[in-house]
C-alpha cells in the first residue's frame, strides 16, 4: 500500500508540476480568470443587486442555484448521518445512576425513556461522568449569548460585510455544541430537542428553494428574484437583495440546524442520551 | 502582501499538514488538523478571500476539529501509523 | 408551463424530497406516496422535454434569469434528454418495486430513507441537465453523499464498504473539481458552451491538457473504470437491496454520462482523439477491464457480486465504444447507457425479489427457483439474455454498434474482448438457470423433486419487474428510432 | 539557476498546493488508519480550495466589497464608476464557499460511517479489520 501511495502522489505531482510551467503568473491581473467572466460581477453588482460585498450577490443571486444545492448537500449530510448513525428508541425502562451531591451516595433508578426532571441535590452520572468544572461550565453559559448574537449578526450583515448564511449559520450551531460540549448533551438537548432540529433543517431548505419556486410561480425564472418586487412593493433591484437576504436566512437555519444534528449523532453514537 | 509572513504561514501549513498525518494520537492529530485550517484561514485572509476564510475559520478550525474530537473520543485515540 | 420544464425537473424532486422528511416525523405512511408522485412529474417533465428537443434541438433554461457566461444555465439536448428519460423511468419503477422491502429493511427510518432516495434522483436528473461546469460537481457531490449514506444502511460489511466509497468518490470529486479549476485559470469561464467556444485558441497549452486528463481521471474514480475500479464491487454488493437496484443502473451510467458530454461539449471530439494520443491506451484498458470484470465474474460466489463484476465489464464496454474515435463506436456507447441502465435494474430487480422471498443471494439459494418464483426468474433469465446480447432483446443492438465500431477502428482487441465477455456472461447465465431449473429445492434428493410451492414475491414487486422485461423488447424493436432520432444528431 | 528561483517566487502558492495535495492523497491510499485517512482527505480538499483562492488573487486590489456602496445611495444614479481592477475577483471563493461546505458534510458522514464500523469491529486499524474478516 505504502508504495502504491508513493506512487500514484509522484505521478499526481509530476503531473501537475507538467501543466504549472503554463500558469499565467500568480495574482496577475490581465489573466483569463481575472478578465472573462468576474469583471461583470464587480462592476454590476450594486446597479443589478445593490450589494456591495460581490461574494454575497454572487453565491446567492447570480450563481444562487449552486447555492441551493450547497445547502442540499448540507442538508443531506444531516440526514446521511441520522440515517446511518441513530439507534431506534430502545424499549423497557432503562437504569439511571444518581449522586446526590450532599452524601456522595449513588442510587440507581429505574426510569422510562423521558429524561425525569432534575432535582437541585441529585446529580445524574453516565458511564463516562467525569466532574464538570465549574469554571468552565460558567464561561461558557456566558459565552453562549454573544456567540448567538454574533451569528445573527453575521447572517443580516452579510450584504455589506464578510459573512452571510453558512458562517453565521455555523456560529448559531457552534454555540449550542458549545453548549452541548461543557454541560452535557441533555442539557443542549433539553433547550432545542432531536425533533425541533431534524425539522428546522429540511425547512431552511425550503425557505430556499420555495422562494425560488415562489418566483416561478409569479411568472419568472427559477430564483429570479426580480419577481419579487410586486410581492415586497420594491423595484425589482432592491427586490433582489431582500431576495438574498431571505435566502440566506434559510441557509442560516438549515447549516445550524444541520450542525447540531450532525455534532448529537456523532457526540453520542445515535443514542441521544449521553453527551460527551 | 508581506511575503515573509505569507512565507513561514506557508511553511507552517504544510508543518502542520505533515503533522496531522504523522502523528500516532488520533486526538492529537485533530488537534493538528485544526492548526492546519487555522493557518489556511490566515493565508487566505492575506489572500484577500476574506469571505472564504471567515467559513475556513468557522467551519474547518471550528466545527470540523469539534467533530473530529467527537469521533475520537467515540472510538479510539490509538492509532498504528 | 412547457418552458418551465427543465426547472420542474429538479425542483420538483428537491422540494418533495424536503417534504418527505419533514413528513417522515410527522407521518410517515405519507412519505411513499410522496415520493411517487415527485418523481412521475419528473419523469413526466422529462417525457415532455424529449419532445420539446426532438422539434427544438436545444432547449436553454436560465436560473436566476442570468444569461450563461455569469448565471448558470441549464442546457438540455437529445443526448441529455434521453439520459433524463432513462434516469427518471428506472428510478420511478424501482421505488414502486421495492416498496415491501424497504418496509421491511427500514421500518423506523422510512422517512430518511426515501429523502435521501429522492435526493439522489434529484442530483443524477441535474448532473445530466446542468451546463455549467462548477454546478455540475455540486450535484456530484449530493448524489455521491447520498449514494455513501444508502449504500451504508445494507447488511454487516456495509459500513467499510461505504467508507471505501467515501473515500474513492471524494478524491474522484476533487480530481475534476481541480480540472475544472484548471480549465477556469486558462478559459475564465465556467459554462461548458463557453469554454468549448474559448478552448480551440488554447489546444496547445499544458493546462488545458492536464484539466483534461484530470477531470477524466475524476469520472473515471467515479465510474469504477477498471484500475480504479476497487471500491466498486463491495458498495454494490453489500448494499441493501432496494439501494442496489437504483445505483447500478444508475450512477455508473451517469457518470458515463459526464464523461461523454466533456468529450462532445467541452473538449470537443477534435481535441480528444486528434490532439491526444490517448485514445488507443484507454481502449487497452477498457479491453482489460472487460477481461477482468468476466473473470472475476465467473469467480464469484453469489449474485449480487456477480453481477457488481458484470457491471465493471460494461463500463468497460461503454468507455472502450466512446474512445474508439469513430461514430458507430459512440453510437453503441450512447446506446449503450440506456440499454445497460434497463437490463441492469431487471436483474437487480430479480435478485431483489429473491433476496425479499429467501433471504440470501447466494447461488445456493437458487435452488428450485423456476418453481417456486416463474415470475422473477422469467425476469432474470431476460436481464441475462440481454447482457448476453440475444437479438430480440435490446442488449444486441448496442453491442452490435460496438463491434462494428471496433472493427472500423481496426481495434481487434476490444472486438475480441466484447465476444469474451457475452461467452462468459452466457455461462454465467446459464448456470444460473440450470440451479434454478434443475437443482432440486431444499436437500431431500432421495425422495425426487420436492413439490416445492408456489411463492411468487409480492404483486407489486412482480410486476414492474415484467415492465422492465418488456422495455427490454420494446427498447430493442425501436433501437433503430433512437439511433436516428436521438444519437446520430448528436455526434458530430 | 536565478530563473528557476525566480519561477517558484512567482509560483510558490501552486508550489505549496501540489505539496499539500499529495500529503493528502498519501494518506488516503497509504494510511491504515481510517480517521487517518479522514484526515488525509479534507487535507487533500484543502489544497484544492487553496488552489483556486490563489486563482482569485489580484495583484493590486482589495477585498471584493464595493466601497461607499450602501444600498440605495448608489444604485441607479450610476455616479462612479466601479473599476474591475480594484477589487480581488469574487468568483472563486464563492466556488471554495461551496467546496468548504461540501467538505464538512463528506467529513461529517465519513466520521458516521468510521463510528458505524468502529461499533462493529472494535478497531479502525484497516489491517486488522480485514483480518478479523478473513478469520471468518
Amino acid at each position: 500500500m505504502r508504495t502504491l501511495g508513493i506512487l500514484v502522489a509522484a505521478l499526481t505531482c509530476a503531473l501537475l508540476f507538467y501543466a504549472m510551467g503554463d500558469f499565467p503568473p500568480w495574482a496577475d491581473p490581465g489573466s483569463a480568470a481575472h478578465t472573462h467572466v468576474s469583471p461583470r460581477y464587480i462592476e454590476k453588482t450594486m446597479e443589478e443587486t445593490s450589494v456591495p460585498n460581490a461574494v454575497t450577490a454572487v453565491l446567492a443571486d447570480y450563481r444562487g442555484f449552486d447555492t441551493m444545492f450547497e445547502t442540499t448537500v448540507i442538508f443531506a449530510a444531516g440526514v446521511v448521518c441520522f440515517f446511518i448513525l441513530r439507534l431506534p428508541k430502545k424499549e423497557g425502562p432503562i437504569f439511571r445512576r444518581y449522586r446526590h451531591t450532599l452524601t456522595g451516595m449513588t442510587i440507581r433508578v429505574k426510569c422510562t425513556r423521558k429524561i425525569p426532571p432534575v432535582l437541585e441535590e441529585f446529580e445524574m452520572i453516565d458511564n463516562l461522568w467525569a466532574p464538570h468544572d465549574l469554571i468552565i461550565k460558567t464561561s461558557c453559559r456566558i459565552l453562549v449569548p454573544f456567540l448567538q448574537l454574533f451569528g445573527l449578526y453575521v447572517i443580516a450583515h452579510g450584504h455589506h460585510s464578510p459573512g452571510g448564511g453558512f458562517q453565521g449559520g455555523v456560529i448559531l450551531g457552534a454555540s449550542m455544541i458549545l453548549l452541548a460540549i461543557s454541560h452535557d448533551l441533555r442539557t443542549a438537548l433539553a433547550r432545542m430537542g432531536e425533533k425541533v432540529h431534524a425539522l428546522l433543517c429540511p425547512i431552511g431548505v425550503l425557505i430556499y428553494a420555495g422562494t425560488g419556486a415562489l418566483c416561478l410561480v409569479l411568472g419568472r425564472d427559477f430564483l429570479d428574484y426580480g419577481a419579487l418586487a410586486g410581492i415586497l412593493h420594491v423595484d425589482p433591484v432592491t427586490a433582489r437583495s431582500h431576495g438574498i437576504l431571505i435566502v440566506e436566512i434559510g441557509v442560516g437555519l438549515a447549516v445550524m440546524a444541520t450542525m447540531i444534528w450532525i455534532y448529537n449523532n456523532i457526540s453520542s453514537r445515535g443514542e441521544y442520551d449521553e453527551g460527551l | 502582501m508581506i511575503w515573509e509572513l505569507d512565507l513561514v504561514i506557508l511553511s507552517l501549513v504544510v508543518v502542520a499538514a505533515v503533522g496531522a498525518i504523522a502523528i500516532k494520537d488520533l486526538l492529537g492529530s485533530a488537534i493538528l488538523f485544526g492548526a492546519y485550517s487555522f493557518m489556511m484561514c490566515l493565508l487566505w485572509a492575506i489572500m484577500g478571500a476574506v469571505d472564504v476564510a471567515f467559513t475556513e475559520a468557522s467551519v474547518g478550525a471550528g466545527v470540523s476539529t469539534v467533530f473530529f474530537v467527537a469521533a475520537v473520543f467515540r472510538t479510539t485515540r490509538r492509532s498504528k501509523d | 408551463m412547457s418552458q418551465h420544464y427543465p426547472a420542474l425537473l429538479v425542483t420538483v424532486p428537491l422540494l418533495s424530497a424536503l417534504l418527505i422528511s419533514i413528513l417522515g416525523w410527522l407521518s410517515r405512511r405519507l412519505c411513499f406516496p410522496v415520493a411517487v408522485a415527485a418523481l412521475c412529474v419528473a419523469l413526466f417533465s422529462s417525457v415532455g422535454l424529449l419532445f420539446r428537443v426532438l422539434n427544438e434541438d436545444v432547449v436553454h433554461y436560465f436560473l436566476g434569469g442570468w444569461a450563461p457566461p455569469w448565471g448558470i444555465a441549464y442546457r438540455v439536448d437529445r443526448l441529455s434528454a434521453m439520459v433524463l428519460v432513462v434516469v427518471s423511468a428506472v428510478a420511478l419503477i424501482n421505488l414502486i418495486a421495492t416498496r415491501r422491502s424497504v418496509e421491511r429493511e427500514f421500518p423506523e427510518k422510512i422517512g430518511a430513507f426515501y429523502t435521501l432516495y429522492v435526493l439522489l434522483i434529484t442530483g443524477l436528473m441535474g448532473i445530466v441537465v446542468t451546463g455549467d461546469a462548477f454546478n455540475l460537481y455540486v450535484l456530484l457531490e449530493i448524489t455521491a453523499l447520498t449514494g455513501y449514506g444508502l449504500i451504508a444502511m445494507g447488511e454487516d460489511r456495509a459500513p467499510l464498504a461505504s467508507l471505501n466509497y467515501v473515500y474513492m468518490g471524494t478524491i474522484g470529486a476533487c480530481f475534476y473539481l481541480l480540472g475544472v479549476g484548471y480549465l477556469y485559470i486558462s478559459t475564465g469561464s465556467l459554462n461548458m458552451a463557453d469554454i468549448s467556444a474559448i478552448l480551440p485558441s488554447l489546444y496547445g497549452s499544458r493546462v488545458v491538457l492536464v484539466a483534461f486528463i484530470i477531470c477524466m481521471v475524476g469520472v473515471f474514480l467515479k465510474m469504477g473504470f477498471f484500475p480504479l475500479h476497487a471500491w466498486l464491487p463491495n458498495a454494490y454488493t453489500y448494499a441493501p437491496s432496494a439501494v442496489s437496484s437504483l445505483v447500478a443502473p444508475l450512477m455508473t451510467k451517469v457518470m458515463i454520462y459526464v464523461m461523454i458530454r466533456l468529450i462532445l461539449t467541452v473538449f470537443t471530439p477534435t481535441f480528444t482523439f486528434s490532439r491526444l494520443a490517448l485514445n488507443h491506451s484507454v481502449v487497452w484498458l477498457a479491453v482489460i477491464a472487460i477481461f477482468m470484470g468476466a473473470v472475476l465474474a465467473l469467480g464469484a460466489r453469489d449474485m449480487k457480486r456477480m453481477l457488481s463484476y458484470v457491471i465493471i465489464a460494461e463500463v468497460g464496454y461503454m468507455v472502450g465504444g466512446a474512445w474508439l474515435g469513430n461514430r458507430a463506436g459512440m453510437t453503441g456507447a450512447i446506446l449503450h447507457i440506456a440499454n445497460d441502465a434497463v437490463m441492469t435494474l431487471c436483474v437487480f430487480l430479480a435478485v431483489g425479489n429473491v433476496v425479499y422471498r429467501t433471504g440470501g443471494y447466494a447461488f445456493e439459494d437458487l435452488k428450485g427457483m423456476f418453481r417456486k418464483m416463474p415470475y422473477t426468474m422469467t425476469g432474470l433469465v431476460a436481464g441475462g439474455l440481454s447482457m448476453i446480447g440475444v437479438p430480440p432483446t435490446c442488449g444486441f443492438f448496442s453491442k452490435w454498434y460496438l463491434i462494428s465500431g471496433g472493427v472500423q477502428a481496426g481495434q481487434y482487441g476490444f472486438v475480441a474482448a466484447l465476444v469474451f465477455s457475452s461467452l462468459i456472461n452466457a455461462v454465467l447465465f446459464f448456470r444460473i438457470i440450470e440451479i434454478g431449473y434443475y437443482e432440486p429445492f431444499g436437500s431431500d434428493h432421495g425422495h425426487g423433486p420436492a413439490p416445492a410451492p408456489m411463492e411468487e414475491a409480492p404483486l407489486s414487486m412482480v410486476v414492474p419487474l415484467l415492465v422492465v422485461v418488456v422495455g427490454l423488447v420494446v427498447m430493442g424493436a425501436y433501437t433503430g428510432d433512437i439511433v436516428s432520432g436521438i444519437i446520430a444528431p448528436m455526434i458530430p | 539557476m536565478s530563473d528557476f528561483f525566480s519561477s517558484v517566487a512567482d509560483y510558490y502558492n501552486y508550489l505549496i498546493y501540489i505539496v499539500l495535495m499529495v500529503i493528502g492523497l498519501y494518506a488516503i491510499i497509504a494510511k491504515k488508519n481510517l480517521v487517518k485517512k479522514i484526515v488525509g482527505m479534507n487535507i487533500f480538499q484543502t489544497a484544492i480550495i487553496l488552489f483556486y483562492v490563489s486563482i482569485g488573487a489580484k495583484r493590486g486590489a482589495t477585498i471584493p466589497i464595493i466601497e461607499h456602496g450602501h444600498g440605495e445611495a448608489v444604485h441607479g444614479a450610476g455616479s462612479q464608476a466601479i473599476k474591475a481592477a480594484e477589487y480581488i475577483n469574487p468568483l472563486p471563493h464563492v466556488l471554495m464557499l461551496t467546496a468548504i461546505v461540501v467538505a464538512v458534510a463528506t467529513l461529517g458522514v465519513a466520521l458516521a460511517l468510521a463510528i458505524r464500523v468502529y461499533n462493529r469491529y472494535e478497531t479502525l486499524e484497516e489491517d486488522e479489520i480485514l483480518a478479523q474478516l478473513r478469520e471468518k
